[in-house]
């Protein structure tokens, strides 16, 4: 039940700057994930926050402390390491109690702690193994369970499922979340996996180049992306520049490279000339029966590859030329984009095939991007 | 016996088999020789006199004492100096690779040219008796050459070990994962605890290693004990190479000597490498 | 001693086969000598000390007559093993070898010898066939005579003070503790040292003819005792040229040596020429070495040539002034020696080899790991 | 507390160190070597009077120290190559094949590791004795090279498990008949290891001591026995610091190479244990 505040953070590795004027205020009992490609920093800032990696400028206060100068050993947080990084020399009770005999609590206190921690992770009958033995996700149980048994505030998770398989990634995951509901403590998970990170947190901090890029909910990140990268790291997006023509109350007409479109948004655009984007599940095939309010955005395209994924199926398109289009206020500075749609359950329309696309107005928004 | 353990065993034998042979050979000769067999002055038949004459030696027992301490004192001294600077080399930073380098340069020093230097060093009027009085600290020089303590024997062995020692314990050092220790840190191990409960077990092979070559190897020292050597104790070796040249059965009672030196070299080796194991064993459950 | 006895017996198998060779020596005349010996174009000189040195000093033979020398570096152990050893192949690597004059008594000269050299030498009559109390009856000839004696630094003691008996060395061991070093092994003049403090301490003995038994050795008891009383006034060095090296660094006043390594290692620069060298009233062994011709000899004409140059005055001479060793020819003089006339008749013979040989084990034993 | 600052901090300490107890040393000996033989560097005198190369000359000239040169580097890449070509059918067995008794075989291969070495030599010697064998040279080649096919086993070993069956797999898949197979599959990997053994051995024969020693004496000098006899017995100081520099030489320039060839490798390789 800490808190973390983080004011301004840079780190440095030579010239090699691993984080960037980081600022991130963590409550205490949230779920915050740390979502970015390899090599965006958010393993480091982990690694910032456990104290393995000192700071460069900038302060963090963990539960309201300065944390300066102030060892990993003598901070309250866990880590849960990637490799799992298990005692092997030791039995799984031993790994168990390695915290726990750190922090000198008596052999009484001790035992229960054991039991109560091997209970929770149901590794009761596994304590006399040592870690070589057990599968790979008894060992990861063991390094959630080792992690919580010293009872930290803040637990931080570093890609600890990414050596499972797909189906007890799941089960795992959900066994964390139950976790830390219970237990309460601040979770701080770093993952590269944006399903993962949707699914589990409180918070989503997107990080790229050693900076973040958005931090919000995983309704805000998904729906409300600030940036081409957002959106595109975040799901599958189809981002277009546009020029803003027009406004209209909430409704702007925009030129793209497909040609005119209607945007309804409630937040202005930046700039005269910003991006648009939508996802591939807000757009379908039904052109052809288009709402009357002219609120819609019907284009032509043809079906240049198609996927069947079993719930749904996504097509890659190829946008035909407008026939209504205006030859000179085509931005003549983009290619002509594909873009992908993803539809529910199984679409008849065949590869080749050429098909009227529906895109809602509603269903398009504006990034906080100029070009 | 399949096709591929007949291989197996053939590809064996000019390597394996070679040594097998040798070592065979070698240890039955000083065997049959310290029983009286192969007697180059009289005749040849089984006797326990050589046994009986060596065992009553009063320089035997001392020889015995003094390479057993050597071996002890030296094997644990150079694995301590290796430990820390092993641990210090495991990440490398700008000048490490010069620094090991630098490190290991003794191992290329042949013994006995160490052993010169060394005397060269602190002879009376060496390089740090001349410190010494021009400092001050005494009037006269100090005589520190031929130590009776061994001491001389000892800084030598572990200059010439210690980098041995530290090839081996970086290596084993090396190959523990960060996150391990990192681990450990995060649990709240400081460092003490992380070395004795986390490093020590883990690279306890390598340790073990480390002790038994150099044990043996200073428990047969000859080259070091010659130049700098106590006057009025021998080595093992030394003993075993004088009673060959100096008595007339020479041979039969210097293989006795080559016996109990093989075994003190690998009973005390053996043993070392047990305590270590104990005591390491009890250190990380504790 | 390696293989002693064993090689003897296959020695005197054997020698019946190897014998020709001194055969063809006694039938030739010398320029015959000569002429075979530039055949054979080499000789291999065994010789235990100053090798790198000889090399120099052989020069003037190799030159002279065309015939290269080689000069093994062995020990004076190995290279009597080696010869003992070898003694039952027809042909052998030793040409010439050297051995301490008392060497001689361990085998028996004409089974493994050529000669005797008396008769084959043109200038026998000048040299010396009994060395150390051992007659070779002419089978090794001398070629070297050292003295052993007290090396000492002038300043750090005055002539006038040098100890000159048993009573005066006991005096300043007393006063002047850790100013006095000797070895008692790689090296004669440590055991030279000890040998002439036990005849003085326990003089009732006749150490040229008493054999090392119990008895005897019994009687050195007081020697031991002698030392062990004063253990820490005298200090032991790891060999000869270690008594040296640190008598010229200062560490000493006084050490045991040999007059000729005192004079070599001055005439090298190795030690200061300040260093002076004397022989004490209660007297030291002075003995030498002696080169013969083992039987098996691959060069044996050249072998001949090689000792005939070896022993001649000039050689002789040149050694004196060289290495300090006293000449062995009767027609060379001596002026490069480091003692005057005087001094020298405080030199003493040495024990009998078994009995020396014992003294030196017992003082192993009752004083060095005492 | 600063990283890089006590890092550099404990580099300079340990420098320090290296130059006390190596440069140092070194230094004082060529000091030594440099005394004029005219001028003999005695007490009182804090350095020596006059320098002259003189004894490098003298020393060079006038001892078998060229001879014993020539014998030991020719010893030692005789003993390299034979502990490697007899070490690598073992290795193979070891790195390669899976048969009853691996492990007791790999650890009975370490046992001229654990004898120690004055034992084997004098016992060797006294076995050449029995057998007849009189040529020194022959006598300390068998010696050394069964002395040190462990290391070539331990090295070779490793290489030969370093192999991987999918590339020896893919060349055949390819067409590769044995030939191409090992240069293409083999070559590349046993190399480093080849070249690691052979220089490791070779240095390690020309330190070796007991064998070449015991063997080689009295008339085969190699550089231990010069050593012996310039360090032990006819110990002069000048002398022995003219020979102990001459022989350090080679070796600077082998560990050279040998950092080269080891550099990345694990010093389980070289050892065999760990």
């Amino acid at each position: 039940m800490t808190s973390v505040l983080i004011d301004s953070v840079n780190v440095r590795f030579g010239d090699f700057e691993a984080l960037r004027n980081i600022s991130l205020n963590i409550d205490s009992g949230t779920f915050v994930t740390l979502l970015g490609p390899s090599g965006c920093g958010k393993t480091t800032l982990l690694k910032t926050i456990a104290g393995f990696t000192p700071l460069s400028s900038g302060k963090m206060l963990i539960g309201g402390k300065e944390t300066h100068n102030l060892p990993p050993e003598k901070r309250d947080t866990a880590m849960c390491f990637q490799s799992y990084a298990l005692f092997p020399h030791l039995s799984v009770a031993n790994n168990l109690l390695f915290g726990p005999k750190q922090k000198k609590l008596s052999k009484q206190d001790q035992a229960t702690r054991l039991q109560d921690i091997a209970s929770q992770v149901s590794l009761t009958s596994q304590l006399d193994k040592f870690p070589p033995e057990l599968s790979g996700g008894q060992q990861q149980r063991v390094a959630l369970g080792r992690a919580l048994a010293i009872q930290p505030g803040i637990m931080l998770f570093d890609e600890p499922l990414s050596n499972l398989d797909a189906k007890l990634r799941d089960s795992v995951r959900f066994e964390i979340r139950q976790l830390q509901k219970q237990q309460g403590f601040t979770a701080i998970y770093v993952t590269h996996d944006q399903a993962e990170a949707l699914a589990m947190s409180d918070i989503v901090v997107v990080m790229n180049k050693g900076a973040i890029e958005q931090i919000g909910s995983p309704n805000d990140i998904y729906h409300r992306p600030i940036n081409r990268f957002v959106a595109d790291f975040v799901g599958a997006a189809n981002i277009l520049p546009a020029q803003v023509l027009e406004q209209h109350g909430n409704l702007y007409r925009v030129q793209t490279a497909l040609g005119q479109l209607q945007v309804q948004s409630d937040q202005a655009p930046i700039a005269k000339q910003t991006y648009i984007f939508w996802r591939p599940e807000d757009m379908c095939f039904d052109g052809a029966n288009a709402s009357p309010n002219g609120q819609d955005n019907i284009f032509e395209s043809r079906i240049i590859a198609k996927t069947f994924l079993g719930n749904i199926t996504e097509c890659l398109l190829d946008p035909l030329p407008h026939s209504h289009d205006d030859a000179n206020t085509t931005l003549a500075c983009d290619k002509k984009p594909s873009i992908r749609i993803q539809n529910l359950g199984f679409q008849r329309a065949e590869e080749g095939e050429q098909v009227l696309i529906r895109v809602p107005s509603s269903n398009i928004r504006f990034l906080a991007e100029a070009f | 016996m399949n096709k591929q353990t007949l291989l197996a065993y053939c590809l064996l034998l000019p390597g394996l088999g070679l040594i097998i042979v040798f070592i065979f050979v070698i240890i039955s000769m000083a065997l049959a020789q310290s029983v009286g067999y192969f007697n180059f002055s009289g005749s040849s038949t089984f006797t326990w006199q050589f046994w009986q004459q060596i065992l009553a030696d009063h320089q035997l027992s001392r020889a015995f004492f003094y390479s057993l301490k050597i071996a002890t004192i030296s094997a644990i001294l150079s694995v301590s100096f290796a430990y820390p600077l092993a641990l210090w080399l495991r990440d490398p930073f700008r000048g490490s690779q010069f620094v090991s380098s630098l490190l290991k340069a003794p191992l290329l020093v042949h013994g006995l040219v160490a052993a010169f230097l060394y005397v060269n060093f602190i002879s009376f009027n060496g390089f740090l008796n001349q410190i010494f009085v021009h400092l001050g600290l005494v009037s006269r020089p100090i005589r520190m050459q031929n130590d009776s303590y061994g001491i001389g024997v000892i800084i030598l062995q572990v200059w010439k070990q210690m980098p041995f020692a530290l090839l081996l314990l970086t290596g084993a050092v090396q190959s523990i994962g960060h996150d391990i220790t990192d681990a450990a840190k995060d649990l709240g191990a400081g460092a003490w605890t992380r070395f004795v409960k986390i490093i020590l077990p883990l690279t306890l092979k390598a340790l073990q290693a480390a002790l038994i070559i150099i044990f043996i190897g200073a428990a047969g020292d000859y080259s070091f004990q010659i130049v700098a050597g106590p006057i009025d104790v021998s080595s093992l070796a030394q003993l075993m190479l004088r009673i060959q040249a100096n008595d007339a059965n020479g041979w039969n009672l210097s293989a006795t000597v080559a016996i109990l030196l093989m075994l003190t070299a690998l009973i005390g080796s053996a043993l070392l490498a047990l305590i270590t194991q104990q005591v390491i064993k009890w250190g990380a459950k504790r | 001693m390696k293989s002693l006895l064993l090689s003897l017996t296959v020695a005197t198998l054997t020698f019946a086969t190897t014998a020709q060779a001194s055969d063809d020596l006694s039938n030739m005349t010398w320029p015959q000598v000569v002429a075979q010996a530039k055949k054979e174009g080499t000789v291999v000189w065994y010789n235990w000390f100053y090798q790198d040195r000889f090399r120099g000093e052989v020069k003037s033979f190799e030159n002279h007559y065309g015939i290269k020398v080689i000069i093994p570096d062995g020990s004076h152990d190995a290279n009597m093993n080696k010869f003992l050893a070898q003694s039952s192949r027809p042909t052998g690597d030793i040409d010439v070898l050297s051995l301490g004059g008392s060497d001689l008594a361990k085998f028996k000269p004409e089974k493994m010898l050529i000669g005797p050299l008396s008769n084959l030498l043109p200038q026998n009559n000048t040299l010396k066939y009994k060395m150390e109390g051992v007659d070779s009856k002419g089978y090794a000839v001398a070629y070297w005579g050292n003295q052993t004696g007290i090396a000492y630094n002038p300043s750090l003691i005055s002539q006038k003070d040098l100890p000159q008996t048993l009573s005066d060395f006991s005096a300043y061991f007393a006063k002047h503790p850790g100013m006095f070093g000797f070895n008692y092994e790689k090296g004669g003049s440590g055991p030279a040292f000890f040998q002439s403090i036990v005849r003085n301490v326990v003089p009732d003995i006749d150490y040229q003819t008493a054999q090392p038994t119990a008895n005897t050795m019994a009687k050195l008891t007081p020697a031991w005792k002698w030392f062990n009383q004063r253990r820490g006034q005298y200090i032991i060095t790891a060999s000869n040229s270690d008594s040296m090296t640190r008598l010229n660094g200062g560490e000493f006043a006084m050490v045991a040596s040999w007059e000729d390594l005192t004079a070599s290692l001055q005439k090298e620069g190795d030690i200061s020429k300040a260093i002076k060298f004397y022989i004490p009233k209660m007297t030291m062994p002075g003995g030498g070495n002696v080169v013969m011709i083992p039987k098996n000899a691959p060069h044996p004409a050249a072998a001949l040539l090689f000792i005939h140059w070896l022993t001649s005055a000039k050689t002789q001479v040149t050694f004196n002034k060289d290495f300090g060793s006293v000449p062995q020819n009767t027609e060379s003089n001596s002026h490069y020696a480091l003692v005057n006339k005087a001094e020298r008749k405080n030199s003493s013979l040495w024990p009998d080899k078994p009995l020396s040989d014992a003294i030196n084990k017992a003082f192993i034993n009752h004083v060095i790991f005492h | 507390m600063n990283k890089p600052c006590t890092n550099r901090l404990i580099t300079l300490l340990v420098i320090g160190f290296c130059c006390i107890s190596l440069v140092l040393p070194f230094s004082l000996a060529m000091l030594w070597s440099l005394v004029d033989p005219g001028h003999p560097w005695s007490y009182p005198h804090i350095l020596p009077p006059v320098l002259s190369l003189q004894r490098w000359v003298d020393i060079w000239t006038t001892t078998s120290l060229p001879q014993a040169l020539l014998h030991s580097y020719l010893l030692a890449p005789c003993v390299a190559l034979c502990s490697v070509l007899l070490a690598l059918p073992t290795a193979y067995a070891f790195g390669r094949l899976e048969f009853p008794g691996k492990q007791a075989a790999q650890l009975i291969s370490l046992l001229p590791l654990i004898v120690p070495s004055f034992v084997v030599a004098l016992f060797f010697s006294s076995l050449l004795n029995v057998l007849g064998i009189y040529s020194r040279f022959l006598g300390i080649l068998i010696g050394q090279t069964v002395l040190f096919i462990p290391y070539a086993i331990r090295i070779l070993s490793v290489s030969f498990s370093l192999i991987r069956q999918e590339i020896i797999d893919a060349t055949r898949d390819l067409g590769g008949g044995p030939i191409t197979v090992f240069k293409t599959a083999y070559l590349p990997v046993l190399k480093p290891g080849l070249l690691a053994s052979i220089i490791m051995i070779f240095i390690l024969s020309i330190e070796e001591f007991a064998i070449a020693f015991v063997v080689g004496s009295p008339d085969f000098v190699t550089v231990p026995t010069i050593l012996y006899s310039y360090l032990g017995y006819n110990f002069i100081r000048s002398n022995a610091a003219v020979v102990s520099l001459i022989l350090v030489v080679p070796n600077i320039f082998l560990m050279l190479l040998m950092e080269r060839f080891l550099k990345a490798r694990n010093t389980a390789v070289i050892t065999g244990k760990g």
